[in-house]
């Protein structure tokens, strides 16, 4: 099993709090104003500091053509160190040239905008592209934004008495109102400018501001996602690497496991922000035999799941917060039948709905204890959008092996961040078999359903259309062994300590917590999910650059907790526990280890910034 | 196919079944053991889905795989079920709280989407295990535990809402009628996709005699209209009532007072579903004469059945997947 | 009554509308305003419940009480809010996915109940806010991101659940006819109980043009079926079609090719609905002709007013609840 | 504000694990027989102690006359002192004379078994009742269980040859498997005896055990409720009483509390078994202008009851552990708007399904953390039957005074146990009204829904219908103070801590938890919800008969905790905390102040006996 810590050496990631937008489109696109309004809009962006490198415009080439083709880049960084001539996270393509020209630029799945209404067959044609590059999967591996540019800019400018040509000129703006919802910038600027630039045009200003808000409108609606940091691949160990997102490593992961276990995937699901992508991605791949499932609602969702892990498949069932709390009495049906099943919560800014498209930690101690009864599951969390991939496959692994649900959280962060993933081995992975009952397994013939295995406590996986081991079960308190309903008082002690021992023995079949301590620190830094990468990037940074003496570790599994957690936490005389919400996890390690421990705690529904958390724990060393 | 002999026995289970003494549950239990003995599927490939109620501990008593899961949810699991194992017959037995209350949802998308179940709904127009409140299907003004002045609450007619819900097989019978029972057991068996029947059972200890106009000894002749495909609607002691249609309108007459081809023919194979939603309204409840039978036997691709045929149909045209390349397939780079 | 005399702009917000340019639901807004202007209803009486979609971000703007629940749940909640409070005007606000998908449970029994709301269903037959997944009303086939080889989901008719489901009022209207719009909004408003209208909402990121048979120039003419109470359902530029009754389903034909009294003649009060049920098996979604206007206004008493009602027959019986005397209803010792 | 401990010097509460049933009938009615069986297979009851006084059988008088009526009394306890002439628990009356002589006897709330068939109209004149007793309210106040035992008889017996008179010869087989599933007693010993007593006819064996068996199975599905222990009233203090079960409190409580704040009640619940007869006794008070609502799933009941708080009514749903599960996006939901809602936890065994009608303490932490995202709300738990009154009226006051979703914690103990209850004057009860927001609170005539009390922190309650105050709530994060939607992470870190806040805020506003300790000791046994009975009996068990000095407290308020908890427990050397859980009171308590208790755990899904509670002290004093 790899741990998080493992993989962090093979990416040395650096992280940098930069993005890198580039404008590319035909000169009358008005690509300059959009580029220079977006980077004074972003003015609020912590310490800023905007470069405004300019490509030189070609001199007016025919409208469409490559030659024609105008960008402009602006770059927005929140460190002062810059690694020079770097690629552009986003790209604004405002017609088919304009991508032709860029995309070779564009960091690997980066993102791009693209102006669909520009996609005609003339234009096509007139940038050299032999075949549409937004259906022949030319942008496969990028996120790609589809933006109806000029047909929403119309409508927007509907009332505003600008007519024929200038209607489309306020284009541009509905492109900054759109990366102004991505990048979380404010409107107000560009339409003081827009009102001061146009003053004597009032419907022309009009046109400009509603195409401004047609965008930003368009982003909102749409929940399109919000990208404001970028994991920047500095000294990568060799191997051959591909840039990947969480929920796209989730879905592969799942896969991984599918077939280390030879069993037909059942993914169960209900869309919604931001897990829909897993089911997405899932969807695409029916010749690995992966069943999709797109239920009425999540309880059906969690239900269907049930339903194909009783038949013998690996059943997966994936939502976000509001999805989990529908799912509690499935789970606990699930945890009370014994069968093996992954429950993904891509955690968001909660409580109800929240801020959907906004990352949050904030559903550990309902992962924990969301259930009514005695109903303790194991519960794993993925640290980064590459640790997703093995997370996936430990939840299958555990699942499968102790007959028994298991919720994997992730977040937005881990969801729709992205970052270098070194391509694993796959016949090196994990051999996750476990044999389907087939034979009797009491001495006078008969099956007993709740015969636990002496080693695991998990009991037997018969599942429908194996002849003579047909059997009953459900809700119910069981009787231990037959798995007949029992009222006895007993027994329901005794099979609530099993489903309890069961669980807490996976302790002794993970590994041991890893701390990442070269010279004795004083001072632990601990977190877990999606606080990783800001973690690991603060602390090389203090290390390198003041020579800071602190350790670090990342938790995996939230239940159980590695056997030596105790033992690590007492061994400091300071803990400093990050998280995306007001100390849940510093509460879980209260009650079970009596530790005192420190909390970096916002729920301001943005990732720790690598500074916020450099600050902290210099505050703490002095 | 080795020859399967069962008998009703090989489908009795060790568990005594723990029905109140004189319930309806008991008789379509013997019902359903009697017909899978004939019904010529393996024994190991039959699984019973329940919800929860007196109904929903069905599949304790049947020597097959069985889930009793949680209330109204089982066919959504049976879905998840039938959709991952074709190989399997899977049944759903349900009651009306399980079915038309808190399973309301899921059961008319089941309908919708036609997956390979087969749903028995055990309708005793009450909540029997919670001793006897209203349910769904419970006559509006009904006094019990919680409705001591009469329930405010208009019923479903269970077969209206199957209809209204795309359901492509409905049929309705009694549970004091074995041969009746098992006759729509087979129709069900041999339609694929989603079947619906709706079986009236007698809760004699919280609202017994619900269906005596249909199992009384003398009013049932009266009140009992058996539904057969191509064959005249005509019912009564000496067939002396029929169905005919007033407009878009089913209407019970004298048959002396309309000439034979006004009689309606029952078509139960009729897509447009109009007539059959017509007969179903030919009741309100159980308090008259009452439609039994195939309502509507309209097959189409089961959703598993089409669930399948796509896996296969990709696999076909891009091959069976291969890992190594999925991860490469958002283009890579190698460090050396 | 102090005379109201609204103009829309009163039932403006401060919120602007965050939906796309060119969404179908900004002329539908318009038109709940303008109706409303004029509605004789107290301002601070009206109140939108919505649940989850582009949809129901309606609420924020109606400058009246309005709550954005949760996903599918707006008709329970407007069910409390219209039985606790009835000098209230609820609406509810919902879309395809949240009232057929996750709220189908909710919608057919508050239809089934007849509480005093008025459901609007915006159906664009697609999930717009999460970014275009097939819902319970795409057609079967339709490829999107969540089957990208084509859903297997065969369709709800939504009337045609309704119905089945006990609705008391039952229409269908089109964003792009306002007129329209207004005239079933008021129908709605008249009508004590739950009142249904399915919206046809063009959502043009998503699923643009999924109307086009009824909205585009040329094609509208020929696929409008307005159904008038007690006028016969003929459409089309020249009145050419004609709708009739062939046994219990209804037929488009050729006027031409039948005599006058064969043409059906629209009753949206016949309580047997099974002519309502036939209209609303015309069309299998909007891709040819579809009738629109009321299907169904068969009024019984709501359940709010019945629930009322009862609890001032209890207090006329008992006398209003004396809580002391409550507490000793058990009967008392006394130790002194 | 009373606190649990002060009702209880009222309640001078001694409690005996004993039950009393007297079986009455026809002579002809086998009532001996059925006594004796009873009592036999009573001997696996603990200590059991098994007194069989018999009233002197009547001389053969008609059939059906009081003077016809012979009895046989069986008495159990589990402990060792007994009072003399203890009133009967159960009454099972075989016939309309058998209750008419008895009834009188039976305690107060007892259970009474009766069979229905034998209530015709010439049975009833023969025992000289002027009209049905069933029906005019003479058993109100008595838990009546009807069963048609000849009906049930016929049916159970009809395929076992035995015909005409010997048919109903069975019928007390029937009564004593009913009490034997009421008393949680095996059939084995009977069946034994009927097998050894009729061997030489076979049929009548066969129809005694079918009888049996049928009697057994009502009792199972009609989920009849075990009754295992009776609080035996000893020194009342001066007032008047009656005996009331905790279902049945909660109801009352509930009304008092809806005319205390001036407002309608609004049920929106859904049948479960064992919060059912909340709806039941509700439902039978419409006259108080209570309006019950029995919705389609649990989903839809705590939705109706948040529209009915949004419309201004004291608004309630009540429910188990499975409902709970399937309320907590609705709660997230009323917790974000900030509405006034009570959600009743009548708790059950669990995990999923369960034991319906067993006693566990097992959905505390899912009270506390059953939400995803940032969502504390309150928690109060009901000690005793009695109790229940006063913490509804409790759980009335904080949701309404604070705006928010109060969880009140009960369980099967509670709900069908009975206890003798003072009653209040009502119009001492506390003033809950709560003023509607009638009037702008801006500065510019508008209305904010979110501006807070500076005291409380709630926001005002401005319901539908009033003029000018139109305002939009809802599930996405609001604005502070204007409540539109607002994505701004500053605002969702302030809401996040406001929200907390006023929930934190209310430990200003509940009483210090009290201690009762004469001569301080150093072991503190602290409890909360049904553990109380158990726990105060086996202490003044200790203190009276062997002077053993240990303090005692309970806890009323689980979240948030009294302010002096942690200086309580700190206090005492040694702690114990009884639950019918594993331990979840204990895993808190160690969260929020670090503390080490011992714990006195089970699940075995009985109340504690008294003996239990006592031994485990001394244990530990030891
Ligand atoms: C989530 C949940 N809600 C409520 C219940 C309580 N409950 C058990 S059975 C039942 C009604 C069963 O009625 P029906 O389906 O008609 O079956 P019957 O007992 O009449 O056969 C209810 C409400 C439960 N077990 N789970
Ligand atoms: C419990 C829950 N599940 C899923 C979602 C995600 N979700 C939000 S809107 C939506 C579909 C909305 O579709 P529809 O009702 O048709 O409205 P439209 O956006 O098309 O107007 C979904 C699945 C959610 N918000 N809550
Ligand atoms: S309560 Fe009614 S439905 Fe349930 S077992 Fe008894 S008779 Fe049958
Ligand atoms: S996504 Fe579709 S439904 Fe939603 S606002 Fe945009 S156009 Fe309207
Ligand atoms: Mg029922
Ligand atoms: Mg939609």
């Amino acid at each position: 099993m790899s741990d998080t810590d493992t993989l962090s050496d093979e990416v040395e990631t650096e992280l940098l709090d930069k993005v890198i937008i580039r404008f590319a489109g035909d000169s009358g696109d008005g690509m300059q104003v959009a580029g220079s309004r977006f980077t004074e809009a972003s003015a609020l962006f912590g310490n800023d500091l905007a470069t405004l490198p300019s490509f030189p415009a070609e001199i007016r080439a025919p409208q469409g053509t490559i030659a024609g083709v105008s960008s402009y880049q602006v770059q927005i960084a929140d460190f002062d160190i810059l690694t020079a001539g770097d690629d552009p996270d986003v790209l604004v393509a405002m017609n088919p040239a304009a991508l032709k020209a860029h995309l070779g630029d564009v960091r690997r799945n980066g993102t791009i905008i693209v102006n669909t209404d520009a996609f005609t067959e003339r234009n096509l044609e007139k940038a050299e592209w032999e075949s549409n590059p937004l259906e022949d999967g030319t942008l496969e591996g990028y996120r790609v934004i589809e933006v109806p540019m000029e047909t929403l800019t119309k409508e927007a400018v509907v009332d505003s008495g600008v007519t024929g040509r200038e209607v489309l000129r306020s284009k541009n703006m509905l492109a900054v109102g759109l990366l102004a919802w991505l990048f979380n910038r404010p409107l107000e600027p560009t339409i003081e400018w827009v009102q001061k630039r146009f003053r004597s045009k009032p419907d022309v200003v009009d046109a400009n501001v509603k195409a401004l808000r047609g965008g930003y409108n368009f982003g909102v609606t749409t929940e399109a996602f919000r990208t404001t940091f970028q994991v920047q691949p500095a000294q990568l160990r060799p191997g051959t690497y591909t840039n990947i997102s969480g929920n796209t490593a989730l879905a592969w992961g799942l896969i991984a496991a599918a077939q280390r276990a030879e069993l037909p995937i059942f993914y169960g699901s209900y869309p919604i922000t931001p897990a829909t992508d897993i089911l997405h991605e899932l969807a695409k791949h029916k010749n690995f035999g992966v069943r999709t499932f797109q239920a009425e609602d999540e309880i059906a969702a969690v239900g269907s799941t049930i339903g194909a892990a009783f038949g013998g498949s690996l059943a997966i069932t994936g939502t976000s917060g509001p999805g989990l709390a529908l799912k509690s009495e499935g789970i606990s049906l699930a945890m009370m039948t014994e069968l093996p099943m992954i429950v993904i919560d891509v955690q968001r800014g909660g409580p109800s709905t929240g801020l959907p498209t906004k990352p949050e930690q904030s559903d550990l101690l309902f992962a924990l204890f969301g259930r009514h009864g005695e109903s303790p599951i194991p519960v794993i969390a993925a640290a980064s959008p590459s640790d997703a991939f093995d997370v996936a496959i430990e939840a299958a692994r555990i699942a499968l092996k102790y007959m028994t649900p298991v919720i994997l959280l992730s977040d937005n962060n881990v969801a729709n961040g992205s970052e270098p993933w070194a391509i694993p081995d796959i016949e090196a992975l994990p051999d996750l078999r476990v044999p389907f009952a087939t034979a009797p397994n009491a001495p006078d013939g008969s099956f007993l359903p709740y015969l636990r295995d002496a080693a695991t406590l998990a009991r037997p996986w018969a599942i429908p259309g194996t002849p003579g081991l047909e059997h009953r079960i459900g809700g119910l308190e069981s009787e231990a062994v037959t798995g007949n309903v029992s009222y006895d008082t007993a027994n329901h002690q005794a099979m609530t300590e099993a489903r309890a021992a069961k669980v807490a023995g996976i302790a002794n079949d993970i590994p041991l917590l890893e701390v990442d301590d070269p010279d004795g620190a004083e001072l632990l830094v601990i977190g877990w999910g999606s606080t990783f990468p800001p973690i690991k990037a603060a602390i090389n940074n203090l290390r390198r650059t003041q020579g800071v003496n602190v350790a670090r570790a990342h938790l995996r599994y939230l239940n159980p907790f590695p056997k030596n957690l105790g033992e690590v936490l007492g061994s400091y005389k300071k803990v400093l526990v990050p998280e995306l919400n007001t100390g849940q996890l510093r509460y879980v390690l209260r009650a079970e280890y009596l530790v005192v421990t420190e909390g970096l705690n916002k729920v301001a529904a943005e990732p720790f910034k690598i500074g916020e958390i450099r600050d902290k724990i210099l505050e703490m060393m002095a | 196919m080795t020859t399967l002999n069962y008998t009703r026995a090989d489908f009795q289970t060790d568990q005594e079944p723990r029905w109140c003494p004189g319930c309806g549950d008991y008789t379509i239990l013997s019902s359903v053991q009697r017909y899978m003995a004939d019904m010529g599927v393996a024994k190991e490939k039959v699984v019973f889905v329940s919800g929860i109620g007196c109904s929903s501990r069905f599949p304790y008593y049947m020597n097959t795989y069985g889930m009793h899961s949680i209330h109204g949810r089982a066919p959504a699991i049976a879905t998840g079920l039938a959709a991952s194992r074709p190989d399997l017959d899977v049944w759903v037995v349900t009651g009306d709280g399980d079915a038309l209350s808190i399973g309301g949802n899921h059961l008319i998308h089941a309908l919708r989407r036609n997956v390979n179940l087969k749903i028995l709904l055990f309708n005793n127009q009450i909540y029997g295990l919670t001793k006897g409140q209203y349910s769904p299907t419970s006559e509006q003004g009904k006094r019990t535990k919680s409705s001591p002045v009469g329930s405010l609450d208009f019923p479903f007619n269970p077969i209206s809402l199957a209809i209204g819900a795309e359901a492509t097989f409905v049929a309705r019978c009694l549970d004091s009628d074995p041969s009746h029972t098992i006759e729509m057991l087979e129709r069900a068996h041999a339609h694929r996709g989603t079947a619906f029947i709706e079986i009236y059972q007698n809760c004699n200890v919280f609202n017994d005699k619900a269906f005596i106009k249909l199992t009384g000894k003398e009013e049932r002749a009266h009140n009992r209209i058996y539904m057969r495909h191509g064959e005249p609607l005509v019912f009564g002691p000496d067939n002396e009532y029929a169905v005919v249609l007033d407009g878009a309108e089913a209407k019970i007459v004298d048959r002396s007072t309309v000439s034979p081809e006004m009689v309606l023919v029952h078509d139960e194979a009729s897509y447009s579903r109009t007539q059959a939603f017509a007969l179903s309204r030919l009741n309100r409840g159980p308090s008259g004469p009452a439609p039994l039978g195939v309502f509507l036997d309209t097959p189409r691709e089961s959703y598993d059945d089409a669930l399948n045929r796509q896996l296969a149909e990709v696999q076909e045209k891009r091959g069976s997947g291969d890992l190594a390349q999925l991860v490469r397939s958002l283009g890579t780079w190698t460090i050396e």
